[in-house]
């Protein structure tokens, strides 16, 4: 067997990913483009910079949700559970009175809490993802809605806390854009040179064989849900930075939009292949398809439309992509 | 003397409607290679199993160095010292070869994963054991050959005190055999203790120290290397004797209808101008080395894979094959190599696997006709000696064999002309196997026409009045069974390698 | 026609001869809002300018409607609508609009900025109280009600449910408000809502529908439930056809209605004045009108309610 | 080769559906009791057949997705596809003046071609379900908008659109329930007893060795996916009818719940097993929760914290039973 030779393509798994992440480029890269001609507006820096504050929060979620997606689970809880962390960051800091740095870090840890229990109830009691998380999405817009008094909390008291979203450490970029970019190369890294990636990601091609691998598969997922957890708390108090409140209703149906990113961007739902890089951009398309859409004027109705019919585009290409290799 | 290094007393362990295993008892000592034989479902993964800590006992005990002890998971067995390669391939295919091997045990700075030294690590493991795959490569893209090779690398890299080896040649060529033979070797003068199960009788005299005979979950004996000797272990095994050295009588196929005409068939992967000819009641094996392009070249033909070029004609009319339901409308059926992956729908029971590819032939209007089916799928659990506690068993609870023996079933079931077979006694015992054999040869004489592919040599010699060889995508040569020989057949196999052609 | 904002409009920017106002409104897909856009559309054809009508899918969606805002900033009209849904979020951007002098006008709910505090809008509280004081005279002054609320958190919502429960609560010390659910304005599960508490409570005198989805809801549950007309008293809000028919056959007491095409054609107006440098009014109340059976065909009342 | 005879415990398979059933079922009745304990009005008929009307909607289009969340797919399009199906009734009956009959025929149809096109972009596009059918999902809200003029479209015209939900073949029984009881026995009878549901259950247990027995997967998925499409329609056609209008914005977020409902009753996210008679009373958990929890008085912010833990707590119990079988 040693003189065996097998034509096994090297290093063709790189290459793969970036042509992956090319395509998704191109398609974010032709949006441009198109809405730079339709409307000379959109090309304008506050416009840009705007584009990229309103995919802070749902970047910051996706990320998160990437690891979970990579073991092949869902997180339905992303929105609401958004919004239960900027409502008890406010109830901490504001309601409370406690230092309003306390009140962000116990925001973040309702967070992690959260993902917590989604993560025992999937691995240790053996809800579906889907199921566990949907009724933590619920659970946590009862909560939102129970402990804000079914009322904005404002952080208007607090006189930093809108520069967490809103501030500019890098003029002209708002700190928001920044945190997420932070952590999206910090995600790259935990995803792709770390052994949470590594167990992440075989969690998600074969949850059985990393068992058998001995590797705590449980605890791993555990750990991955709490994760996700403290993402989706730290793209809630972003988005509550940007309102200087925090709204009781406002990540609902985000995670719908947070999940798609994550698919356009190239990770696979069922699990064990995901791309940072790709949800990063999965997210902008989403933006700057929406933000073009408006400021071309497109009606409301008609916004859906093009939506829809632009995303399920952009899979498409990405998708003709893979042709060659499965069958 | 030392303690052995392990001793196994009265183990017993029930499923929901099986026996597997009672009061199986065994020891293995240092340095020691002890083969585990039986027939299908006879309870040798399952005892593998608990040795490994995947089940846990019913009964029994089990002693390492002399010392009680528990094996609550495999984390635990591994802090034993013992690994397992598993039958059924348990790899991450997203992952590489070098990521499946070392999961969980990277080499890393402070958090951060060295992947060249990961990479690096793997290659000389893969180098060291003669593995000719690159450390970077998907296993999802290996063959099952490649991805046994994957599963045997990392089993090794525990460097455990006790080594189980569940089939590991069941997907392999004799050159890989070979060379894990040679590792076999060397671990045993390391002191290792290994557990080898098989279905391959040859192997048998070459590896084994002690051969541990289970029979229906039982312990019925056990031969020294001294005693051993293949018919009397297969009568132990199945109760009775049976002659496997028999070749076919050699058929003259001249005059005979050419139902299959297969030229120029190229795909973008391997296959180069691959042509051949199949007649009315023939048996046409395909061999060839790990890689070859023997599945590559059946699933070409049946519109798995898509084509580059290349005609293909049934009946001497040109057939338009783009998917295999086009294929089992011509009248070709294919077996695949991989069960597990493609061959079986693991949830679903014995008759609705055997059913799946006749749905037609047991729906009236669009309605199933549910009982013909499971009296069906019944007569051929029987006729194939399938060992299920019934037809409404889950596939995926059967043992690896008798699961080879349903997806076999299905093709009976749905007779079409041409079978394509590939592997199709993968995991499957001597008995049986000759039973399927005698099955092959039965519908050959009833005009079907039928394609074995095979790794095993002695397989092919066995049934196939013809031989294809196959390398690097060509095929390299052609016998008769009567021209025939192991070491021709090797000649061809590995002609174009010798050439140095093969690079791609 | 609903085309008339559209397409046109990003051109008409463009070419700078053309004055455009953008509305950002709280949503678009209510009656309410589509009336307020016809409204603004209606005034924009006769006074020759041309206005974008935005506003995001759900009445939640804070987030969503600034980037409304900053979009429409960004595109430089010659004024800015805006009925603010949350009414701090908005400050940093009203100041944007200010720096770049963009008048704002505001219609249906300020928001808490120095800059452009001119309002068109109905009083919800005092909307509210109208409907609670056709309902007490109705079930004659005691008994029990039940509100099917819109939302609870939206200042629409908020008001119209306050300004009832204090209105009754003031005056009416034997009406008890046995129960208040939210239905998010979706006709179906406003009827549940309205099953379960007829169910839960058999001897209910009165339902309150806080906007027209939660009173057809109602509506739709005693007819499904095949209660006798009037015996329990059916208060809503809003018009629409479903809810005219229903209050014309009898289904339905009465309901408040509000001036949507007026809230849209002031708008139009104040931006107008503004951009021309002239004053306007800080505040219109469009008002809020109870019509029923009788005065359903006034023509006060037809000018006010839409199909 | 005829009379082959197994030492099998017959049934085995059977005896554990029910179970499986029965779980679901206990969830039910444990529900039932908990709330007329609390308020024993929730049992008059009135109550019970308003909740039973309460779940057709959900209901019907949960049926027609159980067949595609059998495949291992998803359908996110069934919530927004309801509402444009209705809105398409109503355009070819009311606004286009075609027969009534003839319009709920074309709106049936026209869930049909949703469903196709879903089909299509999932089989031969390679779009992965979820991005297909979350495209779907918009352009169907869109068009629904759009076509219906963003207003309702009223069928009070048609003197018996509103008794196909709310008429009485049955005295005492909605329409609306007979017709999802209809539904159920069909779509039981065809997941199986037929070759579509046994195709069904093989694409959703192993796409490729389904392919590879001389299916064409991907024609079936279509078709699976078009089914799914007429059932929503149905949906929307109910719902509408109970209404006698189709309004635009109808079938927001309803996707989740049924998606839920079929989760709930046994049907897994990973395809290849499902359970009709689970996804029927799925939906009535869901539906009894709610009218339950409204029928006491909770507070809406607490019927969701409610509602979320009473799932998660109901499908916990149901894998509890599949702790044995599998590992
Ligand atoms: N998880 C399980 N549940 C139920 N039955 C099982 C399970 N695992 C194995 N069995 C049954 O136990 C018996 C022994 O199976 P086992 O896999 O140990 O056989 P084997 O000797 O390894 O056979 P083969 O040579 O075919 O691999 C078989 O009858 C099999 O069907
Ligand atoms: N999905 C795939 N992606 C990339 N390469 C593949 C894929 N499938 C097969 N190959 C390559 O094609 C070659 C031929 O494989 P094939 O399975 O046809 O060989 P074979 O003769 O059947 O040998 P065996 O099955 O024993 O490995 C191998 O080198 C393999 O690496
Ligand atoms: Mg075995
Ligand atoms: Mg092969």
């Amino acid at each position: 067997m040693s003189e065996a030779k097998t034509a096994a393509p090297k290093g063709s798994l790189n290459w793969k990913s970036w042509i992956q992440q090319g395509l998704a480029v191109g398609t974010l890269v032709l949006l441009f483009i198109f809405f730079s001609i339709m409307n000379p507006n959109f090309m304008q820096w506050s416009n840009i910079s705007g584009i990229l504050l309103a995919t802070a929060g749902i970047g910051i979620m996706a990320l998160g949700t990437t690891f979970v997606i990579a073991t092949g689970g869902i997180d339905l809880s992303i929105g609401t559970g958004s919004t239960l962390a900027a409502v008890m960051t406010g109830v901490f800091a504001v309601n409370m009175g406690l230092p309003a740095w306390l009140g962000v870090l116990l925001g973040i840890a309702s967070g992690a809490l959260m993902g917590f229990i989604n993560g025992f109830n999937v691995a240790f009691l053996r809800i579906p993802p889907f199921i566990a998380t949907l009724a933590m999405m619920m659970v946590a817009q009862g909560l939102g809605l129970v402990l804000s008094g079914v009322a904005p909390i404002y952080f208007t008291e607090i006189s930093w806390f809108s520069g967490i979203a809103l501030g500019e450490l890098i003029p002209g970029l708002p700190n928001g854009v920044l945190i997420m970019f932070v952590l999206a190369i910090l995600a790259w890294v935990v995803l792709s040179r770390t052994k949470f990636g590594r167990i992440d990601l075989a969690i998600g091609s074969n949850e059985e064989a990393t068992r058998l691998s001995g590797i705590s598969t449980k605890r791993w997922t555990v750990l991955i849900y709490s994760v996700a957890g403290v993402f989706t708390a730290i793209a809630g108090i972003v988005m509550a930075s940007r309102l200087s409140s925090a709204q009781p209703q406002m990540g609902v149906g985000l995670e719908l939009q947070a999940i798609a990113a994550v698919i356009i961007g190239g990770t696979s739902l069922m699990g064990g292949r995901a791309s940072i890089i790709g949800t990063v951009i999965g997210a902008l398309i989403m933006s700057v398809l929406i933000n073009g859409l408006r400021i071309m004027g497109v009606q409301s109705e008609w916004q859906f439309v093009a939506s829809g019919v632009v995303i399920a585009i952009a899979v498409w290409f990405d998708s003709l992509r893979n042709r060659g290799s499965s069958t | 003397m030392t303690k052995p290094l392990l001793e196994l007393t009265g183990i017993s362990k029930s499923f929901p409607g099986v026996k597997a295993l009672q009061g199986v008892e065994f020891t293995l000592n240092r340095g020691e290679v002890l083969v585990l034989v039986g027939e299908n479902g006879a309870g040798k993964s399952t005892l593998m199993k608990i040795l490994s800590g995947i089940y846990q006992r019913d009964e029994g005990t089990i002693l390492v160095d002399g010392e009680q002890v528990e094996i609550p998971g495999p984390s635990a067995a591994q802090a034993l010292g013992i690994s397992i390669i598993h039958q059924e391939m348990n790899l991450m295919p997203d992952l590489t070869v070098a990521q499946n091997i070392f999961i969980g045990r990277e080499p890393s700075v402070a958090g951060i994963i060295r992947e060249g030294a990961l990479n690096k690590q793997a290659s000389e493991l893969l180098t060291s054991l003669g593995i000719n795959i690159s450390a970077k490569t998907r296993v999802g893209d290996l063959t099952v050959a490649g991805q046994q090779m994957v599963e045997i690398a990392k089993a090794l890299s525990y460097d455990s005190r006790v080594l189980i080896m569940d089939e590991p040649t069941s997907a392999l060529t004799d050159n890989e055999v070979e060379t894990l033979f040679e590792l076999i070797e060397s671990l045993r003068e390391k002191g290792t203790g290994i557990v080898y199960i098989s279905h391959r009788m040859e192997e048998l005299k070459r590896l084994a120290d002690r051969v541990v005979v289970l029979r229906d979950g039982e312990y019925i004996g056990q031969l020294d290397r001294d005693q051993i000797d293949v018919p009397t272990i297969i009568e132990m095994m199945v109760g009775r004797q049976i002659n496997s050295e028999q070749r076919p009588e050699a058929k003259d196929f001249s005059q005979a209808e050419t139902v299959l005409k297969v030229t120029g068939l190229s795909t973008k992967a391997l296959l180069r101008d691959v042509g051949f000819e199949l007649k009315k009641g023939e048996i046409l094996g395909f061999a060839g080395l790990m890689g070859a392009g023997r599945t590559e070249t059946a699933r070409a033909v049946i519109g798995a894979d898509s084509r580059t070029s290349g005609e293909i004609e049934v009946h001497g009319k040109r057939v338009r094959i783009s998917q295999p339901a086009d294929a089992v409308r011509s009248g070709i059926g294919y077996l695949s190599e991989d069960r597990k992956g493609v061959g079986l729908l693991l949830d679903q029971n014995v008759w609705q696997n055997t059913a799946l590819a006749s749905l037609n032939e047991f729906s009236v209007a669009g309605m199933m006709n549910d009982a013909k089916a499971k009296q069906v799928a019944e007569s051929y659990v029987k006729d194939l000696r399938t060992k299920t506690p019934s037809v409404n068993q889950p596939v995926k609870l059967l043992s690896g064999g008798n699961q080879q023996k349903v997806v076999l079933a299905k093709w009976l079931v749905r007779d079409t002309d041409i079978l394509i077979v590939d592997e199709p006694t993968r995991g499957i015992d001597v008995g049986a196997k000759e039973e399927i054999y005698r099955l092959l040869e039965r519908l050959a004489s009833e005009g079907k026409s039928i394609i074995v592919i095979s790794s095993e040599l002695p397989e092919l010699l066995r049934i196939a009045d013809r031989i294809v060889v196959m390398a690097s995508g060509r095929i390299t040569g052609e016998l008769t069974n009567e021209d025939a020989s192991q070491n021709r057949i090797m000649d061809y196999a590995t002609k174009i390698a010798e050439e140095g052609e093969l690079t791609l | 026609s609903s085309n008339g904002g559209g397409e046109g409009d990003g051109e008409g920017t463009g070419e700078g001869g053309d004055i455009s106002i953008a509305l950002v409104s709280k949503g678009f897909q209510h009656q309410f809002w589509q009336s307020v856009k016809q409204g603004a559309e209606e005034e924009a054809e006769a006074q020759g300018v041309s206005i974008t009508f935005d506003g995001p899918a759900a009445e939640t969606q804070v987030d969503s409607q600034l980037q409304m805002l900053q979009t429409a900033i960004d595109n430089r009209p010659d004024a800015i609508g805006y009925a603010a849904l949350d009414p701090k979020a908005c400050i940093p951007l009203f100041e944007q609009a200010k720096a770049a002098d963009i008048p704002v006008v505001q219609f249906d709910a300020a928001c808490e900025s120095d800059y452009g505090n001119y309002l068109a809008a109905t009083d919800g509280v005092a909307a509210g109280a109208v409907a609670a004081e056709h309902m007490a005279e109705a079930i004659g002054g005691e008994g029990k009600v039940g509100i099917v609320g819109h939302s609870q958190i939206n200042s629409t919502g908020v008001e119209r449910r306050d300004g009832f429960v204090e209105y009754l609560e003031e005056n009416f010390p034997d009406i008890e408000i046995v129960d208040i659910q939210y239905g998010d304005g979706d006709h179906l599960k406003s009827a549940d809502i309205a099953k379960a508490m007829l169910s839960a409570h058999p001897d209910l005198a009165g339902l309150y529908g806080t906007n027209e989805g939660s009173a057809i809801g109602i509506v739709n549950a005693a007819n499904e439930l095949g209660l006798e007309q009037g015996k329990v008293a059916i208060v809503g809000f809003d018009s629409g056809s479903a809810q005219i028919e229903a209050i014309k056959n009898g289904d339905m007491l009465g309901a408040v209605t509000q001036d949507p095409k007026s809230i849209g054609k002031i708008t139009v107006q104040s931006a107008l004045a503004l951009i021309n440098g002239e004053e306007v009014e800080e505040f219109t109340d469009t008002g809020s009108f109870w019509y029923d059976a009788e005065n359903i065909d006034s023509e006060e009342i037809q000018a006010m309610i839409y199909e």
